[in-house]
């Protein structure tokens, strides 16, 4: 059983095709994408980041309570939607926003949360994105759950499950795993490693050699790769998804990318980490090193940047409507069927209003 | 033939291979729930019957079996999962109180969990520490949970099968040591969640009791029948949702009212008894409602806890105690 | 000097620095408790202070937290850990079921646990799913555990020093709405675990509260003095143990009572509170104890949680319904 | 950083010293404990075996109310006990009884959880045994926190933590291993890996190659050895403890045993294995291997055996004491002050007590 362990490993150092400078890496091996794929990426690119900093902008003025940023992690998430096919699912933290967006959920939807308005403000059924999952790693069990299924009816369906270098330290993401694996779901678990867990950087989450290196532990075969190359990240991720749709077994993969912006507007990121640290990822930036790869004339950038506005424009505008909270909702969808407990209480709620309405 | 004798734990399984048998959504998973039947046999001879894709045994996690079965039942299946013992579901509390109870009131009714986890629980087989826990109380207490525990095996079919085909989540506690009484058990679905029973009529006061302590009370009024005071037994089958109907109704028509419940009394299911009915009741009360519950310490070892349960004579002591003027 | 002008944050921090400066046992650590000071900041300025050894940052796993607490305290430590917010204590709750309440009746108290875990609980900031639970009822369901929770950054003080100090493992619960209220704190260590206190008096009827629903019972009391009726106010402080004495003493002073209480009230710390005073002071109430908690529900989405939590408004007209003949 | 990860891995057979024959197998490598070690692990092999089968039988007659019997395993206990300094720690499940033994608890004290008598039966300082551990996996967190305070006080304890196949599922092996290795605390994790948790087989467990891939995951070293030789057990056992005690942080050590007997008598191991596969490791048991390799004279045996008896007849005669439980112990030990809600409920149970007594 243990001949042929060594496959298992990831590679010692990340996949790279794009060079910081823009230029092929040369002897990885590996497939390159596209044009059209990249070309599809960057477009995606320039609106996730359009989005991540509208978002930015909105809690400042007061529209959303608050956001954790992708920002220098959009790579990651587009290309995890762009490699999954339409019966595929997505499960995506509160950090993966724009992935959501990107497979097809429309943004103010997607904020829904974070403004304040109900938990999860789009149908997971519609583009099978789940709602996003707050408590660490707990998501991860669940992509299980819907692959397990899904194969079990015979679907092609494959999940993608996210999660961060923090996330990996709970016992969720240790149990979906080893369940991924036993079962062989179709899973591919993508762990974004930003580097840091709100202020605890990596050194203090893991000692192991890289995260990619707990597939073995499971039987799943590890892979890394440069979370800040989408071409690395279409090719590694797409193959993963191939494989795990081919009956393979979950897939592991580590991108190793940077959350340039604080944690969320409410951190402060200077307690625990220098400028310089940061800087030092501006030229790793994933949209600058693909607009370089693809060097496309100018005015194919700016109608990519144009869509990126108009998707931003329509955040702003549906962010901007107010919210009118009913306080019927609140027990509407607790259960199928109200407890007749629950209809005393909103009995109570509604006669309150009514009370307050005649008087006010 | 709707009808058969069976144990508790043969009419659990009655219930399993009877749904499994109607919608091919259910799928029943856990630990040691395939070849060995589970440890109380009540998945026994499921995996044979259905095969390896119906019923599983599952790696020894159960925070990832109850996340699991959360994404089955996302995905169209209705997973319906053993925790082997009580305090063996603390892992997976996570799970049950951020997503289980959480998930349809999350997504505006968008995704369901048609899931039931099922757990053996509470005292009285002289098991060891961690093996007795009767923990309904930190189900009870999460909205979006319904929660539910039979006395009996005719209950235990019914309540089971109404549970699998539910829309809504459900915590299934099952009394082990209840698990081999026998009686004649109708094949039938039937509506039992939310609905408490009144086991055995009387006119001088109310036992209220759920799931293990049932008997309890049913033998507590029998004993007090001799002695000349007619006790009503009620049982509340459903404790989520709870039959305030059934309860204050019995709890009124006596004017006197005990609890009789396993677990801890601090801040549980028989604090929340006392607590409603007699916000309800009140007037209708000659007495303040007693509660002859656990005391308020970890379960204690197999030769202690004749010293903890409630028995029949902490029962009639309480029952005593109900200022009887005329007495 | 010992009393200063601090709020309840600084007041813990300033219960975390004196009891590690007193006795270099006392261990800090978590998630983000180290150099970011906590997303409170109630940790603030520990490692700088006192060392990386003494103050840490650790993996994000909060059953890994607890549990390693745990083995510290064996082994003559007394570890302080923070979960960062009340739903993410829940992937602890194995541990602290089954081992933190349990260590010392198992050992025959040969093994004590000395170590107090910090979370910051319960709503009022706007915060999304998940950050908002009252988690308290589960805790205190517990035999085993101690379970407090401040109201003022004085008592933040007192109970935190006293709670490191307990040869008893402490859930310390803090409201996190109040963590930035200020008062003039007075630095020295007190007895106030087990101890209720009446923050306010009054005649006509009391309000019995705790935590974050404390400001609120007061500010209650204020408006329906406005409007001619005196509302008692007691603070819990401690949950477990409870102040029977003084609350039942408060209740039989007014023969009325409300509880308030952020919880879902179904199978909660008030649901106790109720059946306890009712079963004590029975004859003594001209009304039934009524409750004002959060509803059974989800807590729900910051636009929504001025609908759900409790009020002064319906504090008030719980008051109302009180039976008042004479009214 | 991942230069030097595959030293983390371990061998891809296990470590073996002495073959089935009682010959030394060429070629491992590695130290070959001294004679003295294995006299004295042989008597503490026949004493376990006696006390597994004493157990065994006391269940039959009543007298233990359930025993998860390490028929098979004793090697790995023996060798985990012996291996230790007394200033170490042992941390054991139910199921390693005679490793408490091997520690210096009394055989007595070791049952009586499983008597019915109270929880834990021995003073876990005094020989520094922790109580057992029924939740499984819950122990290992503990036993990390038991080593990091003692590295932190600057004294040489190591913890060794002993855990099954199927506990290291549980999310709990997972955060403890991670917390080990990240604080480097000094703690040797033992996987006794007898392929079956109650009836659920290693396949349905792990998908990896060998629980030891575990290791690397974490930044720990896995290695693998024969759990049914006591020689290669002591060797790797002792090496590990050597190297977390030297600051190098924390070992895994994965066992390859088998389980002879149910899972406990009231298991029916019938229902999941063939008497054919438990039958195929008699040729391996432990003891046997030992007795062969040591061919020690046989008044040498018969001394070790007569000690056995001796430890065994103690243990029959402690069992047959019967329990007198008294009430207030239900109070006593929750807290170290009852509050007064327990005082209460101690004086209504000794009130009616008082009147039992009285009537009867
Ligand atoms: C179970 C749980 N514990 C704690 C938290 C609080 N928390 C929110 S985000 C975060 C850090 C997560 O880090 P990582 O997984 O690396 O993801 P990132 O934020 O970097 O994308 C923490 C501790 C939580 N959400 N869930
Ligand atoms: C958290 C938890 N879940 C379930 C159980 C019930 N249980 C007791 S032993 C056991 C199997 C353990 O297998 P393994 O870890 O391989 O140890 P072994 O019994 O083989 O020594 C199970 C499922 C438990 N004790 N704790
Ligand atoms: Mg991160
Ligand atoms: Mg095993």
């Amino acid at each position: 059983m243990t001949g042929d362990a060594h496959h298992l490993l990831p590679s010692g150092t990340p996949v790279t095709l794009i060079g910081i400078d823009g230029h092929p890496v040369a002897g990885s091996g590996r497939v390159f994408p596209s044009d059209a794929e990249l070309r599809q990426a960057l477009a995606a690119l320039i609106t996730a980041r359009r989005l991540n900093d509208q978002a930015h902008a909105l809690v400042r003025q007061g529209r959303l309570a608050v956001y954790p940023s992708s920002h220098g992690q959009e790579a990651c998430q587009v290309a995890a939607a762009q490699v999954l096919d339409d019966g595929d699912w997505l499960f995506p933290t509160y950090r993966d926003t724009v992935a959501a967006v990107g497979r097809g959920v429309d943004p103010v939807e997607a904020l829904t949360l974070l403004k304040g308005d109900w938990h999860c403000g789009w149908d997971p059924y519609e583009h099978r994105v789940a709602p996003h999952a707050t408590p660490l790693a707990t998501q991860l069990p669940h992509a299980v759950g819907v692959a397990h299924a899904a194969r079990l009816r015979g679907e092609p369906t494959v999940a993608m499950a996210l999660c961060g270098d923090g996330g990996t330290s709970e016992g969720d993401f240790h149990e979906a795993l080893n369940f991924a694996a036993v079962l062989r779901a179709p899973v591919v678990f993508l762990i974004q490693n930003n580097e840091y867990a709100i202020s605890v950087p990596l050194a203090r989450q893991t000692a192991a050699p890289s995260l990619a290196y707990k597939g073995i532990g499971y039987g799943i075969p590890g892979e890394r790769v440069d979370g800040n190359d989408v071409a690395a990240l279409l090719t590694v991720l797409g193959e993963a998804v191939a494989r795990a749709r081919a009956g393979e077994g979950p897939q592991l993969v580590e991108a190793h990318t940077y959350r340039m912006q604080a944690h969320t507007n409410a951190d402060d990121a200077t307690r625990y980490r220098t400028s310089a640290e940061v800087d030092a990822w501006l030229e790793r930036d994933p949209i600058t090193r693909l607009e370089r790869h693809l060097n496309l004339p100018a005015s194919d950038v700016s109608e990519m940047r144009e869509a990126a506005d108009r998707v931003a424009a329509h955040l702003r505008d549906g962010l901007n409507r107010d919210i009118s909270p009913t306080p019927a909702q609140l027990f509407e969808y607790v259960y199928a069927t109200p407890t007749s407990q629950l209809r005393e209480q909103q009995a109570q709620l509604a006669d309150e209003h009514a009370r307050e309405g005649a008087a006010g | 033939m709707t009808h058969e004798k069976l144990t508790m734990a043969q009419a659990l399984n009655r219930a399993l291979r009877d749904a499994m048998t109607e919608d091919s959504s259910v799928v029943v998973f856990g630990e040691d729930v395939g070849p060995l039947g589970g440890v109380f046999r009540v998945t026994d001879g499921l995996t044979a019957e259905f095969g390896e894709n119906r019923c599983f045994d599952t790696p020894l996690a159960e925070a990832g079996i109850v996340g699991v079965a959360v994404g089955m039942a996302m995905n169209g299946m209705r997973p319906v999962v053993e925790m082997q013992f009580d305090a063996f579901a603390y892992p997976a509390f996570e799970q049950i109180v951020s997503h289980v109870a959480k998930m349809r009131n999350r997504t505006l009714g968008r995704v369901t969990l048609p899931m039931v986890i099922r757990i053996p629980y509470a005292g009285g087989i002289g098991g060891v520490e961690h093996h007795c826990d009767s923990s309904e109380a930190y189900y009870a207490h999460t909205p979006g949970l319904h929660v539910v525990t039979p006395a009996t095996p005719g209950d235990a079919y019914g309540l089971l099968r109404e549970s699998i085909a539910s829309p809504d989540p459900v915590v299934f506690l099952e009394p082990k040591k209840l698990y081999w009484t026998k009686e004649e058990v109708s094949l039938t679905t039937a509506s039992l969640v939310g609905r408490a029973v009144v086991r055995r009529e009387g006119t001088d006061a109310t036992l209220i009791a759920y799931g293990p302590s049932v008997p309890v009370a049913l033998a507590a009024a029998e004993v007090a029948d001799r002695e000349g005071r007619s006790l009503q037994v009620v049982d509340l089958r459903s404790i989520v949702p709870f039959d305030d109907e059934t309860v204050c109704a019995a709890v009124r028509s006596t004017g006197r009212a005990v609890v009789v419940a396993e677990a801890a009394g601090f801040a549980s299911v028989s604090s929340e008894i006392v607590a409603r009915v007699t916000e309800r009741c009140f007037h209708s009360l000659a007495a303040p409602i007693r509660r002859v519950t656990g005391f308020d310490i970890p379960y204690p070892p197999p030769k202690y806890e004749h010293l903890h349960l409630p028995g029949v004579d902490r029962v009639l002591d309480a029952v005593d105690d109900l200022q009887w003027e005329d007495s």
